[in-house]
């Protein structure tokens, strides 16, 4: 089994953070190949940020997936930029607080999470990430949650343990709306 | 009437002028811009004498000042 | 109703590449504004050192010339020799100016050519992910000091314009900061001043923007301003230099 | 070992260390930041008591790595593309005053400052001429942060074993992206102590009551004589040749029955890796040589081909115009057509398009 | 015309004035310092008008040339080995920039600092990697100095031609050595006025009411909007094909019925001009290919011949290790054999090592 | 009877590759004789520039590095971190140190690395047969100013005490001269003040010595010594700039 | 027909002088083909200097000959590296006042001229090689006296009007010496 | 009584030892060594004082000084 994931946005957006968490998360807990690859533009905020996380039984040959199973998108021009890459019968995960137009594939399922509103009433626009992976995790079951928050803690609480209560807040919140997209779909 | 006109495409949200402005004319709203950013607006747009200076320190030539 | 206050001109309408407060677009405002004063937008050649300052012509409708990193006074003094009508300057980052840099810079000086330029000194290397620069603060963390910057490891930050005033040639030196309106007037006031130089025939003229990266401080904005004030402006003071 | 999951920038830093590296100078670039930065925390840390040295330009780097080199300890640089070019002449001086040292070249899109995506547009840099006057050097090109990470460790052996430069030919995306990765073991302070020790025989950090003083510089084998400099020359040569029986390195990778062989190397290669594996499941008989060092280039992987059952040979890599290719194409000699896939400029080369064009070249199953 | 008597360096100099250089920068570096000086004299002089202007260094040199190159000038630069090494990033630079310049290599012992004496250890440099990113160039290899003069002559109209740099692959024997040479006509100034206007649709020396403002940089076409540098990479791949069906240039010297070849390029062909006639003298049927270019290599000589006929092939250069060997090998492809006969180090080669080399593969008569 | 001068023990019995009459030599002769004074001649690493310097390593029984050209203070900063028991020093000529290496030269001085630097100022490039340098004259005809050099087109001798005097780190810089024995006198205390600098780990030390290049001048020895008091010393005043 | 003369000699000797007066002589007043090629060592003065001359009817392969017809050594560390240079049946002129002890070679001629003698009685030891070319000239008859006296005037005589009577003294005593040599010899 | 001894291998005939000596003992003959320099020496070597001027002007160490 391979799952080849793609997450975009803005820089600054906590897209790298995204993608990191599941890979330490896969490659401490699990005995799965993991990678990650971060891609930037020249600029160092305002532009675009992507990274491509695979995580396999297998030795991973291609770490930037042309196609991924699922594309997490932060805003709306990753949304539109990265909405062909996602496999036909894939899922893509749409920050819907700043998604408004949802692209037109019929083949792939969509899941809607209004993170950046969550992270507002959480009272941090920084959490908006962390939203979105739990709405991630509690869709795709990829890893256990309790590890993926145990690794947010580590790697994002270390210097300021005053996010982790920020962090578990917007991660629960988010796997809400995973798990409830997935019992939609069910 | 002096009035400013602040092009939200180039703000980048920096607030240099919501903080020079001795007015306090100008603030931000939830509203973002195509980059994202949380550009800024004239809210106390009457308050406004045309000094310039938020002009004069606004980096990204955002803003534009009528008098 | 008059405008009073205008975008200039030479800047094309779109947001350049530079992160949210960052004062290189200051500083690039600053010298379309006075290009435009000049009426020299149609005359003018900017040479674009690498780093940061390579946003520059993404946003600059001028002729430009994208220089190897360092070299831009080389590039420069030769385009000026070719052509002596054209309003030659360049636009570079400490990294690109004052190390790497360094002797291209000064030979240009030293030789007296009659070029523009303009330095952008916000303490590190800001496109590369903020590494240590010659003009970092003492005891300031970069991402290549992460134990802070240290006079027995590391010396002591640069001085460009006073180093530049230990050369007989240069008849322009100045040194501006962009952080508030009044410096902003006054940093408007040296890019005038240096390019008058150049048109009067006088040979090397310098601007020195003290400036900031909010981005690689870790800082916001309004913190880097007040960084700048607090830190920068202390060791880094301003005003002219020299004056021929 | 413990698995880590490190940065390839990262772990190349950290196995160079182990491998025993007390002297690190550089200038940043985009993408081998991570590396002088990490020096820069590790070198001054109680286990290492390293040197790290900030260059003004990857000019004076180069040259600082020189005044190491001349100094006997385990040094190296890194830099990409561009950097290294400016580097070509003190690269040329360590090859000609036989210093042990490593250079590793996170390649980036060319020429000139080129992008600062991932490439391998340098690849006749690297193998023909990375600095004047003809002199070679072992060029290792990992494909995977693994492999980066246990060349990094053994490279510093193999300059000091043949009193010459070694060369990591890697890429951006192996530097920027992240793997588990086993770290190599520690090098004892002993074992480096005796190592240095040794290069005292010739290293220039004053006499110390030694028969002769040492003079270090280009054109001279460090502790002989002065000589005429083709007498190096010729040393030199005769250490090349001796690389094509001793060095040559590479991956034969499900090549017996194949019919057709895609040949790659570093980053590239991995991607052609998972291509042949996906080839193969559809029923292509489909096999990868992977040069592991890229100088000496192992010649001898495609002579033991039997070009009667081979419909061609796909050449994969980063680089248009191709480079790697012209390697290929001599030692085929016209036995089988050769096919390039080929991406450039910061683009990442995809699986699905290696897949398409060696399709294309088996021709019908 | 005229022949006058002149040094290869100077008549160098001249022969790029008469071409309309009128922009030079360099560093002084022997065995190539009669080129700068000799500019400095003459291009303040009424007839010229040009700029001469002496860098700080080959790194500010090469960065001056690139500078005018964006102008749209006629320019050129000149070092030796290492000083070329040195402008390595900015060379890269300037095929990325597209820049119709030239650049020139009295070539010297290497590596590194090397020797002052002329040697052809820079082949590879000139030829696969003269920088990062893979760009290529024409490379003259002139073998006299009125053959220099005449390729410095042309050299600034094909950089125009491709807007490409365009090398010049010499050595400091053709440099220093002196000879009758006749000398091209002065390019007039109407002529050059006229090819600098048309460059205007891109230079970078202000608006001037333009369109678009003029974007010089690596990785830009001048004059075309900006594009992803893969599509500049492919388009310079293309022009690099087309060269080899348009640029390849060689002499066949006494080939027609020859049964070895020696084959050889710049100051080396020329000694070994004379070695071929010395064995037609004793009855061995010797010929020569020389490539005139040395990028383009020029396959297609080596292509027709009758491989039956022959006994082998003596690739002469003054490099050890050999370079120019290799791409003789890579053509040949083991259809005879090929042996070698090297200097280097600063060491001509004798005329009679050659022929004794020759004699030894001819074997009996 | 005693001997009270004696040929330095560090200098091979040959006969150097310098001209006759040239300075070089006697700037190496008195670092020799310091060294052996210090009896760090057994602890020391010469640093060698391209160009005439390149000669010491023929006449000069110390171990030393030939450097890449203008790259010697780079190249001495990495061999005294690595070893700061050894004794370091560059010795170098003006096209070396102050054009194609002037950034390293400044950088290393602005690290405030602890050696020391010799900088021979014949202002010209001599062995590669006289060129205009940063140091050359005004109006002074060399082989690529062949019309003299002009400020307009050259700008203006380049003084290296001063400019490195502009920077905070250095802790000893003197410039001197070799033309009669009152003088050697000077310039050996110099030499010994800066190796003492070295000793007592203060940082960066530089002595320039004002020298001659009778071959390219096109002057006698003799006649090249009178040039140097002349027309060297008034634009190169002799001195102590700096002795922390 | 080509002649190879090889001319050695200390740096500030004249040796180059010596060469090129021969070169432009035969380029400019013949149809011959002429090649000169210099050789320094490192040093710029003191060190050995030497250049080789080629005057052929043929175009001339290699300038820099292994082997020569005629070697001219200004001093002894010349005569002494270049003596197997000459081809047998060849000829060395040497400059006889500081070259002392004549080198061991029958199958050549040694053609002695005390040339820096002369030139000290003329008053100018820079005119030494003046007198060398007058003595080689004399004996080879490579090319009319008269033009290589011309052409030196006008090389070096340019600059310096006053060494003209100095050279031309130097030169004919030369020749009278190598025409006595020939005498001799024939 | 004070003398000097010059290494006529060493000396490359500068004169710098002839200029500066304020007794004239030095000067050069016809002689010249393997190098071919004129080299200097001792021509009056009875008024030599040993104040070693001579030597500490030789650039190129070929003078040494006994008293
Ligand atoms: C030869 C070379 N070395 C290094 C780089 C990488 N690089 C890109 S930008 C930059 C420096 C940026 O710093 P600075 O000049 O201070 O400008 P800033 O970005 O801070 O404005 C560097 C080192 C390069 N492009 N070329
Ligand atoms: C990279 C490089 N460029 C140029 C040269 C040629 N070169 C040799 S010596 C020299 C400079 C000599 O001048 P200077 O440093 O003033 O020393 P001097 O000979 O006058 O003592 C130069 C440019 C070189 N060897 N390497
Ligand atoms: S013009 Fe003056 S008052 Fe008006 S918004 Fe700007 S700063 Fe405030
Ligand atoms: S100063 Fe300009 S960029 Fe900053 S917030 Fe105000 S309008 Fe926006
Ligand atoms: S990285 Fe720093 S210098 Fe560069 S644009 Fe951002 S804030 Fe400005
Ligand atoms: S060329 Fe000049 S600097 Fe060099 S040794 Fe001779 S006199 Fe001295």
């Amino acid at each position: 089994m391979e799952n080849s994931i793609l997450i975009g946005g803005f820089g600054g957006q906590g897209v790298m953070i995204f993608g990191q968490l599941l890979c330490y998360t896969a490659a401490e807990t699990t005995d799965k190949y993991v990678t990650y690859f971060p891609s930037y533009s020249m600029e160092k905020r305002g532009g675009t940020a992507n990274c491509y996380v695979t995580i396999s039984d297998e030795p991973i040959g291609a770490p930037k997936a042309e196609m991924t199973d699922y594309v997490v998108a932060l805003n709306s021009l990753a949304m539109n930029k990265f909405v062909n890459n996602v496999y036909s019968g894939g899922t893509m995960f749409i920050n819907s607080s700043v998604c408004t137009e949802k692209p037109d594939r019929a083949d792939i399922t969509f899941v809607e999470v209004p993170a950046s509103d969550v992270a507002r009433e959480i009272g941090d626009s920084r959490v908006t990430n962390l939203c979105m992976i739990g709405a991630f995790i509690a869709y795709t079951d990829m890893l256990p949650p309790e590890k993926v928050l145990a690794t947010a803690f580590k790697k994002l609480g270390a210097k300021h343990p005053e996010f982790n209560a920020l962090n578990e807040a917007a991660f629960k919140k988010g796997m809400e709306i995973g798990r409830a997209a997935k019992a939609k779909k069910a | 009437m002096p009035k400013i006109e602040i092009e939200a495409e180039y703000c980048k949200s920096c607030l240099y002028c919501v903080e020079a402005c001795p007015k306090k004319v100008i603030g931000t709203t939830s509203a973002v811009n195509s980059k994202g950013y949380q550009y800024a607006v004239a809210i106390n747009p009457d308050a406004c004498v045309g000094c310039a200076i938020c002009a004069t320190v606004c980096p990204d030539a955002a803003i534009e000042v009528y008098k | 109703m008059e405008k009073i206050y205008s975008r200039p001109i030479g800047l094309k309408k779109n947001i350049n590449g530079y992160c949210p407060g960052c004062l290189h677009s200051a500083a690039g405002k600053l010298i379309m504004s006075v290009l435009e004063e000049f009426d020299l937008l149609e005359r003018c050649t900017q040479v674009d050192g690498v780093g940061c300052s390579a946003n520059n012509h993404t946003s600059m409708d001028v002729d430009s010339i994208g220089s190897p990193h360092g070299r831009p006074c080389a590039v420069a003094s030769a385009v000026k020799r070719i052509s002596p009508e054209t309003i030659v300057y360049t636009y570079q980052g400490d990294g690109d100016l004052a190390s790497i840099g360094l002797a291209e810079t000064m030979m240009a000086a030293n030789r007296g050519d009659n070029i523009t330029v303009f330095f952008i000194n916000n303490a590190n290397y800001g496109m590369t992910g903020g590494q240590m620069a010659p003009t970092t603060l003492m005891d300031m963390k970069t991402s290549t000091t992460p134990y802070g910057r240290h006079a027995q490891e590391h010396g002591y930050p640069m001085h460009m314009c006073e180093v530049l005033n230990a050369l007989t040639a240069p008849s322009y030196i100045a040194r501006v900061t962009c952080i508030d309106a009044a410096n902003m007037r006054k940093a408007r006031a040296a890019v005038k001043e240096a390019f008058q130089h150049q048109l009067d025939g006088k040979g090397f003229s310098f601007v020195e923007f003290v400036s900031n990266c909010p981005t690689n401080w870790g800082l916001s904005p309004i913190e880097s301003l007040k960084f700048i004030k607090e830190k920068m402006l202390p060791e880094y003071p301003l005003g002219e230099f020299r004056n021929r | 070992m413990e698995k880590v999951f490190m940065k390839g920038n990262e772990a190349i830093a950290e196995a160079a260390i182990r491998a025993g590296c007390r002297f690190f100078a550089g200038y940043p670039i985009t993408p081998q930041n991570e590396i002088p930065e990490y020096m820069s925390r590790r070198m001054p840390q109680p286990d290492v008591r390293g040197v790290y040295l900030q260059g003004e330009s990857e000019t004076a780097s180069a040259a600082m790595l020189y005044g190491a080199g001349a100094t006997g300890i385990r040094a190296m640089t890194s830099s990409s593309s561009c950097g290294i070019a400016l580097m070509s002449e003190a690269i040329a001086w360590m090859a000609g005053a036989c210093l042990p040292v490593v250079i590793c070249n996170m390649v980036r899109g060319g020429p000139g400052i080129g992008s600062i995506q991932p490439a391998q547009q340098d690849y006749f840099m690297a193998t023909k001429a990375s600095g004047n006057g003809g002199f070679r050097m072992l060029v290792f090109a990992p494909s995977t942060i693994q492999e980066a990470v246990d060349m990094m460790y053994r490279a510093f052996d193999l300059a000091q074993k043949y009193m010459n430069p070694v060369y990591i030919l890697s890429d951006g995306f192996t530097g920027a992206m992240m793997e588990p990765v086993v770290l190599p073991e520690m090098r004892s302070d002993e074992f480096l102590a005796a190592e240095r020790k040794k290069n005292e025989a010739w290293a220039a950090t004053g006499r110390k009551g030694a028969a002769r003083s040492h003079q270090i510089g280009a054109g001279q084998r460090p502790g002989f004589p002065r000589a005429p400099l083709e007498q190096k020359n010729k040393a030199d040569w005769e250490m090349y040749e001796s690389w094509k029986v001793n060095e040559v390195e590479y991956e034969n990778y499900k090549t017996e029955d194949a019919e057709l062989i895609i040949t790659s190397y570093g980053v590239s290669a991995r991607i052609a890796r998972s291509a042949v594996d996906m080839l193969r499941k559809e029923g292509y008989k489909v096999g990868m040589i992977r040069p592991i060092k890229v100088h000496p280039f192992p010649e001898i992987a495609y002579e033991q081909l039997d070009y009667n059952k081979l419909r061609g040979i796909l050449s994969v890599e980063m680089s248009i115009p191709p480079l790697f290719y012209y390697d290929v194409e001599a030692v085929v000699r016209k036995r089988t057509p050769i096919a390039t896939c080929l991406r450039s400029g910061g683009e990442i080369i995809e699986r699905s398009a290696i897949i398409e064009a060696a399709k294309k070249l088996y021709g019908d199953k």
